[in-house]
């Protein structure tokens, strides 16, 4: 394999988990709640998927375990900020903390034992002659297919169907939405919730893909990475799998330029995967200095019906 | 009739409704909501086969059931305090920093360098000058936010949480590179600093003279948001930067004026960190201050007052987090706890205006 | 029950904390005819109609619709019951495209493709000719003037077939043409047997269209007439509650040396197309120059420029003799120059600020409001009494949040600033959108007050009406430039208005 | 058991101050780093801890994830308040330590991996690089293309010395072994160390070791069917396949001991460097895949270490640039070792200065 096969191989497999979770801040940023508990939510997720595995031995049901304490973590979060009019960053926070603390209390019985899992791959040896890309999509397992399925789902459902012109009409303008007759209450608590699910989703692949035991922290801040690549994504699902993949590559650049014997400290070329986005996105907003940013205009105020405009 | 079908659909027969009208909160609603959510996370406790009422007295004994655990609750508040000052007044402008953590290193680091590159400066103008750099060592990493924010229209959350990442392989960098103490076996850590920059501390204990610093700058801050033109003119922008601007207000100009500002007082926490408490500089400085600083300010309501309370509670409920780990409880608990009392007090300010409401069919 | 009655509103009360925006209204509207709800700023006609469709939640009263009790649960459920309601703060999403506002909550389809959406597009394109309402449906809503987005907004209810349509100062931002148009579409409306209600305090408006009219001032009603057996001169004294006097302009011309002089100004919008095509222009001392145009032609630019907020392009710009290089809204602000901006929440005010902080706005630099870098606190509180008691800024004290204020009540607290600080320019942007007859009367009386002691106004102005009640010279702004003028004597309303379509007729612009 | 070495680090090594007399049911406390959860360098403290809480019916507290910042010496210095002997198992708690023992005169501390001492305050350690020197042995005959890989966690003396003895003993059988080194700059994050190792595995290497608190590296060598060593303790169960073997701690003999000698009496402020004789440090099982042929090498080779026989620094050994570091005959002291900052010839990798 080349150098730039393995350079996206890896960049999939340690961007997927990323991609999860940006996609699912998305989701919540998208219905106007800001989530910064994805770090929280990603920990429940990778916990409760490595519990269930362990007595289940399913795939699926773990995933749906994941989803069920994700899920029902982002419920706190959307009864805070969305019928509390809480603070949606301290929320987050909040969540976070919670979520932190809550994983290593649960998983402290099943801590460093090994899973024996693996999820099915997607053999398609048809495609490998493709030059780069092809030996990396021919074995890739079904999570990470799924993760692509899902940003071309979340595509389509945001910019084609009625329920994603609400979505966007929810996070930009609520009470817009609301005299039109959205349910703003009730769809940004869908939103929430589900948007949470996938952050979930992201832990249950850290667990089941990629580093297949429950160890407490095991995150190490890729939550946190995943909010900011939320912003670096302009909230869109089809950049996300972009700025996923690219921090994914970047994430794994410096190790390779460790290995071709530079003698840059390795510190610095850790830090490169942040400096570039941060410069990246400087660029970005120069370029763009007089359009909108995307970000959903409402996104972090609690919607109030009576509140004057 | 449609009218019909439309009036007479089952609904759930409960809503919680915000009661609007209701501004004000009843005294007893912050006690209700801490006791709210020890009852929450006695149930973990409790399921951990302890007895919940034993683990928060051992709590509020280690933090503040002596003369010691109090001085260490003061010890972790004045960090806590100086970030979260410094996080509420970017906030005042609606800039969420989050990057305190990444401030308070720069400010370690820079308040550092001055024992390692002047090392034949007279001692008296040592501390000095390592609050200066500091300061500037913070308000630098704070403009490296503020810059991009301001001019290039890059979203602060994202830059200030990046460059985080960034001080902290910086300090890794030196730590482990330039700076390691060169009789430290090649360990990680710089040399222990000479007496002169050790700042003074209170008796026996570990309290030291950053608490000054950051009731000082406590004091200056209401002072300063309340009643002077640069506190109007951020409370203008808070409020309104398009209205702002129509005043006359140079919002760019604040933005990198409030961003120092607030980088600087994390930076002097760092300073405080290493020169009053740690007295070297070495990998994990800051075990998260920055992060907690947030929620400190928060709970604050970025009042002045409340800073200094909720920096102190926040204190204790580390001290006394890692107290009751002596008897057993894993260290997660005070993790979830702390996160627990932060929903309930944000959430108990709202309940008491929660109004469930029944509907008749 | 009488099965006539579309709406009927019984002992309605609203309360926002201490205030009573509805004390017991009563309010009675049938079906197929055109109500008009008439009243001061503040009168409580906005609440009204927010309680009716759904927005707000009344404290007790009870509301029948077509003769069935009703609870108003929401807007979709007002929606659902035929109520479709029109903002007076238009309810938009700002990035959707006018189609995607329109069809937004519709239940239709779930999935939405490229046809869908072209169909759906020229569904709305259709309905919006035939009420003479067009707009572009494919660029998003914040690209749109005002008088375009109101247009959508009025599209937005007839498009959902609401048979109660309620329409919250419909015509603010209309200019004449369009609000004819507009008193069409409501006729049409009206002969397919919906009911329409519309809130206005233009008198002459109420005269032109309403088949009845209730009246409220101060939260209660007062009375509800026929239009047949009333007359302007009564309504306003009902709903004032005592006689107007009209301000009688005074007619000699006063104008003294030019104040301010613009060549060749160009400037770009906001998403970085070209909006001020060079413009010429000048306002003499002593005078009122109005600048009329449809809409979107460049008007808030032109006053955002002069006023500094934008940057702008090529141009020459003298302000009494000297020509300034440059302009910051600091520099305007110390020359003299203020500003009414076009949307007084969005530039105008800080909605969350209380009284005073908004009061300080222009003048908290200056050695009277600060001392020593700190702002004198009870000299300032004293000061904005004064202001508030002056201009008759209805608040319940110094602190309350401006956003809390009626819409006309924050217009003169924008005005009692401004012209606190003795401008010698003073660039309005419709400055009476959304004022009563009493307030409107007020604030012309402040035009006319400065331009008397010398001062200038360049008043940009879509009512035609305004702009040649007050302005000694009347100019025409079409497509970012000046293409006419016309003295006061020589002023010709379907003249201007041909201009402002951009027509030009023979005698060409006499610019 | 044997008293450590005349070369320790201390500069002046203070008098012991155990109560001589003895205490008959000492209070016992241990501070970690990490979670007993992460499967590595915590996991075998707490495994230590039981084993002596079987061994001698004494039953200590613990307090995990204590940050090697302020917090450690609060934490150390609550625990002082009511235990007479604490165990602090990180090298960041050096200094904390040490200044609550000159606090805390009447408590025994004992310290991992540090060179301070005081009078109350004692330090351990054991020379797990003889378990390196064993894992690098079946690395050397694993490899197919004489091409290993090594993730370290930082540039410390600990990581470095432990690389080197794995390239000495691979290159002992196999003297054409080259190890590729990359730093992950993090104890603990399985994603990047799993990256760290892939990239390792990319380059060509087909037998990975880690310095490293998580099981990754074994995991990403297993899904590549490379072969790989875990970290301090047995990691067999994460991957039997892959797995090799790898250097391992055991601390529960010696505190054992530290806790029997404070009860007779006997403690005194030693600095302890354990090695495979005392059995403080080993090797794991060797992994199924492992030949019986070279089982029976490393068997032999552990033989000689445990009699003193071999020397894993012992020269010639010359540097990554070719300067000799330990001339024919010598061996390099405990102090050397202790503060090593280069490579032995065949490592690839830079420490930054
Ligand atoms: N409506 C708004 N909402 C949010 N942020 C705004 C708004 N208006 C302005 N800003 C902030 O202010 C910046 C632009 O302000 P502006 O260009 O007016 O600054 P300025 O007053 O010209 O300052 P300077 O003279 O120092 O350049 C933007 O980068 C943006 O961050
Ligand atoms: N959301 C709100 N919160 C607090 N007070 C409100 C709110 N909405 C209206 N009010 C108060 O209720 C009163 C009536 O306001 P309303 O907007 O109904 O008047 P209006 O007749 O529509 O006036 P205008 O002609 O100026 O629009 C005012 O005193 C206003 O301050
Ligand atoms: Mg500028
Ligand atoms: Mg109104």
């Amino acid at each position: 394999m080349d150098f730039m096969t393995q350079l996206l191989a890896a960049a999939i497999s340690s961007g997927t988990p990323l991609l999860f979770a940006t996609l699912g801040g998305i989701m919540c940023e998208r219905a106007g709640i800001i989530n910064l508990g994805a770090e929280g939510l990603m920990l429940i997720g990778a916990v409760a998927t490595c519990i269930t595995y362990l007595h289940t031995e399913s795939v699926l049901l773990s995933i749906l375990a994941a989803f069920a304490a994700s899920g029902l973590l982002g419920l706190i979060h959307a009864f805070l900020s969305i019928t509390l009019r809480s603070n949606q960053v301290v929320s987050g926070l909040g969540i976070t903390l919670f979520g932190t603390g809550l994983s290593a209390y649960l998983g402290k019985s099943v801590s460093g034992t090994p899973l024996p899992v693996s999820v099915p791959k997607l053999n398609l040896a048809w495609i490998e002659p493709i030059p780069i890309i092809g030996k990396v999509f021919a074995h890739l397992d079904l999570l990470t297919w799924f993760s692509i399925l899902l940003v071309i789902l979340m595509h389509l459902f945001i910019n084609k169907t009625s329920w994603g012109l609400h979505l966007r009409a929810i996070g930009d303008s609520p009470g817009t939405a609301d005299v039109m007759g959205i349910r703003v209450f009730l769809s940004r608590y869908i939103y929430v919730v589900v948007g949470s699910m996938m952050i979930g989703l992201a832990g249950a692949d850290l667990i089941l893909v990629y580093s297949p035991s429950w160890i407490e922290g095991m995150t190490a801040g890729r939550g946190w990475i995943a909010v900011a690549l939320v912003i670096f994504a302009k909230w869109n699902p089809i950049r996300a799998l972009a700025v996923a993949y690219f921090f994914g590559a970047l994430d794994t650049l410096g190790f390779r330029i460790q290995l071709i014997g530079s003698h840059i400290p390795s510190y610095f070329l850790k830090m490169l995967p942040y400096i570039l986005t941060i410069l990246v996105l400087m660029y970005m907003g120069w370029r763009n200095r007089n359009k909108l940013t995307g970000k959903p205009e409402a996104v972090g105020e609690p919607y109030i019906r009576e509140q004057r405009f | 009739m449609s009218e019909e079908s439309v009036t007479n659909r089952w609904r759930f027969p409960i809503r919680l409704e915000l009661d609007s009208t209701k501004k004000e909160n009843a005294w007893w609603v912050p006690f209700l909501s801490i006791f709210l959510a020890l009852l929450f996370c006695a149930v973990f406790i409790g399921l951990n086969g302890m007895n919940p009422l034993t683990v928060y007295l051992k709590m509020v004994k280690g933090a503040f059931g002596s003369g010691y655990g109090i001085s260490e609750t003061l010890v972790k508040a004045i960090p806590l305090l100086l970030c979260g000052l410094g996080v509420s007044i970017a906030y005042r402008i609606a800039i969420w920093n989050i990057g305190a953590e990444g401030q308070f290193i720069a400010g370690a680091l820079a308040a550092t360098a001055v024992t390692i590159y002047f090392p034949g400066l007279p001692g008296f103008l040592v501390i000095p000058l390592m609050v200066i750099f500091g300061i500037v060592g913070g308000a630098i990493w704070g403009l490296l936010t503020a810059v991009p924010r301001a001019y290039f229209q890059v979203n602060e959350l994202i830059t200030s949480l990046m460059l985080n990442y960034v001080a902290l392989l910086l300090l890794n960098y030196f730590v482990f590179g330039p700076w390691k103490d060169p009789k430290g076996f090649n360990f990680p850590g710089t040399p222990e600093f000479e007496s002169y920059a050790q700042m003074a501390t209170l008796g026996g204990t570990r309290l030291h003279l950053g608490l000054i610093f950051g009731l000082v700058a406590v004091v200056l801050y209401a002072f300063f948001i309340k009643y002077s033109k640069w506190g109007y003119e951020l409370r203008l922008i808070g409020a309104n930067p398009t209205a702002a601007k129509y005043a006359g207000i140079h919002i760019n100009r604040h933005i990198l004026i409030v961003m120092a500002i607030s980088g600087g007082l994390a930076g002097l926490a760092g300073m405080s960190e290493v020169s009053g408490v740690a007295h070297k500089l070495m990998y994990g400085i800051s075990p998260g201050y920055g992060y907690t600083a947030i929620i400190v300010a928060w709970l604050a309501k970025l009042n002045p007052m409340g800073l200094i309370i909720s920096s102190v509670l926040f204190g204790g409920l580390i001290v006394g987090g890692f107290s009751v780990q002596t008897i057993g409880l894993p260290s997660s608990t005070s993790l979830m706890l702390q996160g627990a009392i932060l929903f309930f007090l944000i959430g108990g300010e709202k309940m008491s205006r929660l109004r469930l409401k029944y509907k008749k069919a | 029950m009488n099965e006539n009655i579309a709406v009927d509103m019984q002992q309605i009360v609203k309360r926002f904390g201490a205030v009573i925006a509805n004390d017991q209204v009563d309010f009675k509207a049938r079906v197929g005819e055109i109500h008009a709800l008439l009243g001061e700023n503040g009168a409580g006609k906005s609440t009204m109609m927010s309680i009716l469709s759904g927005v707000y939640k009344m404290n007790s009263g009870e509301i029948i619709i077509r003769g069935n009790a009703v609870k108003i649960r929401s807007p979709k459920h007002a929606m659902e019951l035929g109520i479709g309601m029109v903002f007076q703060n238009f309810r938009l999403v700002p990035t959707l495209t006018a189609t995607e506002n329109i069809i937004l909550g519709e239940k239709s389809s779930i999935w939405r493709g490229k046809s869908w959406m072209k169909h759906k597009q020229l569904e709305i394109e259709l309905l919006s000719q035939s009420f003479g309402l067009a707009f572009p449906t494919d660029i998003p809503i914040w690209q749109l003037s005002v008088g375009e987005q109101q247009r959508v907004e009025i599209i937005k209810t007839l498009y959902r077939g609401a048979q109660i349509i309620i329409l919250d100062e419909p015509t603010s931002v209309l200019t004449p043409g369009e609000a004819e148009q507009l008193f069409t579409t409501l006729e049409h409306m009206k002969q397919a047997g919906k009911t329409v209600i519309i809130t206005t305090h233009k008198l002459m408006e109420v005269m032109m269209v309403a088949d009845r009219i209730s009246v409220m001032r101060k939260g209660k009603m007062i009375q509800t007439l026929d239009k047949a057996v009333t007359n302007e001169r009564e309504l306003a004294r009902i709903m004032i509650g005592h006689e107007i006097n009209n301000t009688k302009p005074i007619l000699e011309n006063l104008a003294g040396e030019p104040l301010l002089v613009v060549k060749h100004l160009e400037a770009l919008a906001d998403h970085g197309s070209q909006v001020l095509n060079g413009i010429h222009l000048t306002v003499n001392r002593g005078e009122i120059v109005g600048v009329a145009g449809v809409a979107g032609n460049g008007q808030k630019e032109l006053a955002e420029v002069l006023t500094g907020l934008r940057p702008r392009g090529s141009g020459i710009v003298i302000y009494n003799g000297k020509e300034m290089k440059s302009a910051s809204v600091r520099m305007a602000i110390d020359l003299g120059i203020s500003h009414i901006p076009e949307n007084r929440m969005k530039s105008g005010l800080a909605g969350s600020l209380g009284v005073v902080d908004n009061l300080l706005f222009k003048t908290y630099r200056t050695s009277e409001r600060l001392w020593l870098g700190f702002l004198r606190k009870g000299k300032n509180r004293i000061w904005s009494q004064m202001l508030v008691d002056q201009f008759d800024v209805k608040t319940p004290d110094l602190d309350t949040p401006t956003r809390q204020l009626s819409g006309g009540n924050q217009q003169k607290l924008l005005f009692a600033r401004e012209i606190n600080q003795k401008p010698q320019l003073m660039v309005a942007v419709h400055p009476t959108q959304g004022l009563d007859v009493g307030a409107t009367d007020g604030v012309h009386k402040l035009l006319y007050d400065l331009r008397n002691k010398g001062g200038a106004v360049l008043l940009i102005s879509e009512d035609l009406d305004e702009v040649l009640q007050l302005s000694d010279r009347v100019l025409v702004i079409y497509n970012g430039k000046i293409i006419g003028e016309m003295s006061r004597e020589a002023a010709n309303k379907e003249r201007i208005g041909m201009w402002m379509a951009g027509v030009l007729d023979d005698g060409g612009a006499a610019v | 058991s044997k008293k450590s070495d005349d070369a320790t680090m201390s500069a002046k090594p203070e008098a012991s101050v155990a109560p001589a007399a003895g205490i008959k049911a000492p209070r016992v406390a241990f501070v970690y780093i990490g979670p007993p959860g992460d499967g590595g360098w915590t996991f075998q403290h707490d495994e230590g801890r039981k084993f002596m809480e079987k061994e001698t019916g004494i039953k200590a507290d613990t307090v995990e994830n204590v940050p090697e910042s302020a917090d450690a010496e609060r934490i150390i210095t609550e625990l002082a308040q009511n235990h007479d002997l604490i165990f602090t198992t990180s090298f960041g708690y050096m200094d904390p330590t040490l200044n609550v023992a000159k606090n805390f005169p009447k408590v025994i501390f004992m310290h991992t991996a540090g060179y301070k001492t005081a009078p109350n305050m004692g330090t351990y350690f054991g020379r797990n690089y003889q378990g390196s020197y064993l894992a690098g042995m079946v690395a050397g005959k694993m490899t197919k293309n004489n091409s290993l890989g090594y993730v370290g966690a930082f540039p410390i003396p600990e990581v470095i010395y432990n690389i080197n003895a794995y390239t000495l003993g691979a290159q002992s059988v196999n003297p054409a072994i080259k190890v590729n080194v990359v730093w992950s700059n993090t104890w603990f994050d399985p994603t990047t160390e799993k990256q760290a190792a892939i990239s390792l595995l990319d380059k060509g290497a087909d037998v990975l070791m880690a310095y490293q608190d998580s099981p990754a590296t074994l995991q990403a060598a297993a899904e590549r069917k490379a072969f790989a060593g875990g970290n301090d303790s047995d990691m067999t169960r994460y991957a039997p396949d892959a797995y090799l073997t790898n250097p391992t701690w055991n601390w529960g003999p010696y505190y054992t001991k530290v806790v029997k000698d404070l009860i007779a009496g006997t403690w005194t402020n030693e600095q302890f460097m354990g090695d495979m004789k005392e059995g403080m440090v080993g090797i794991a099982p060797l992994g199924k895949s492992v030949p019986d042929d070279v089982k029976k090498l490393v068997e032999d080779a552990q033989a000689k270490i445990i009699s003193g026989d071999l020397n894993v620094f012992k020269g010639p050994i010359t540097d990554a640039a070719g300067a000799v570091k330990v001339a024919d005959g010598q061996v390099l002291s405990d102090a050397d070792i202790l503060s090593t900052n280069w490579f032995v010839k065949g490592v690839e990798g830079t420490i930054p200065k």
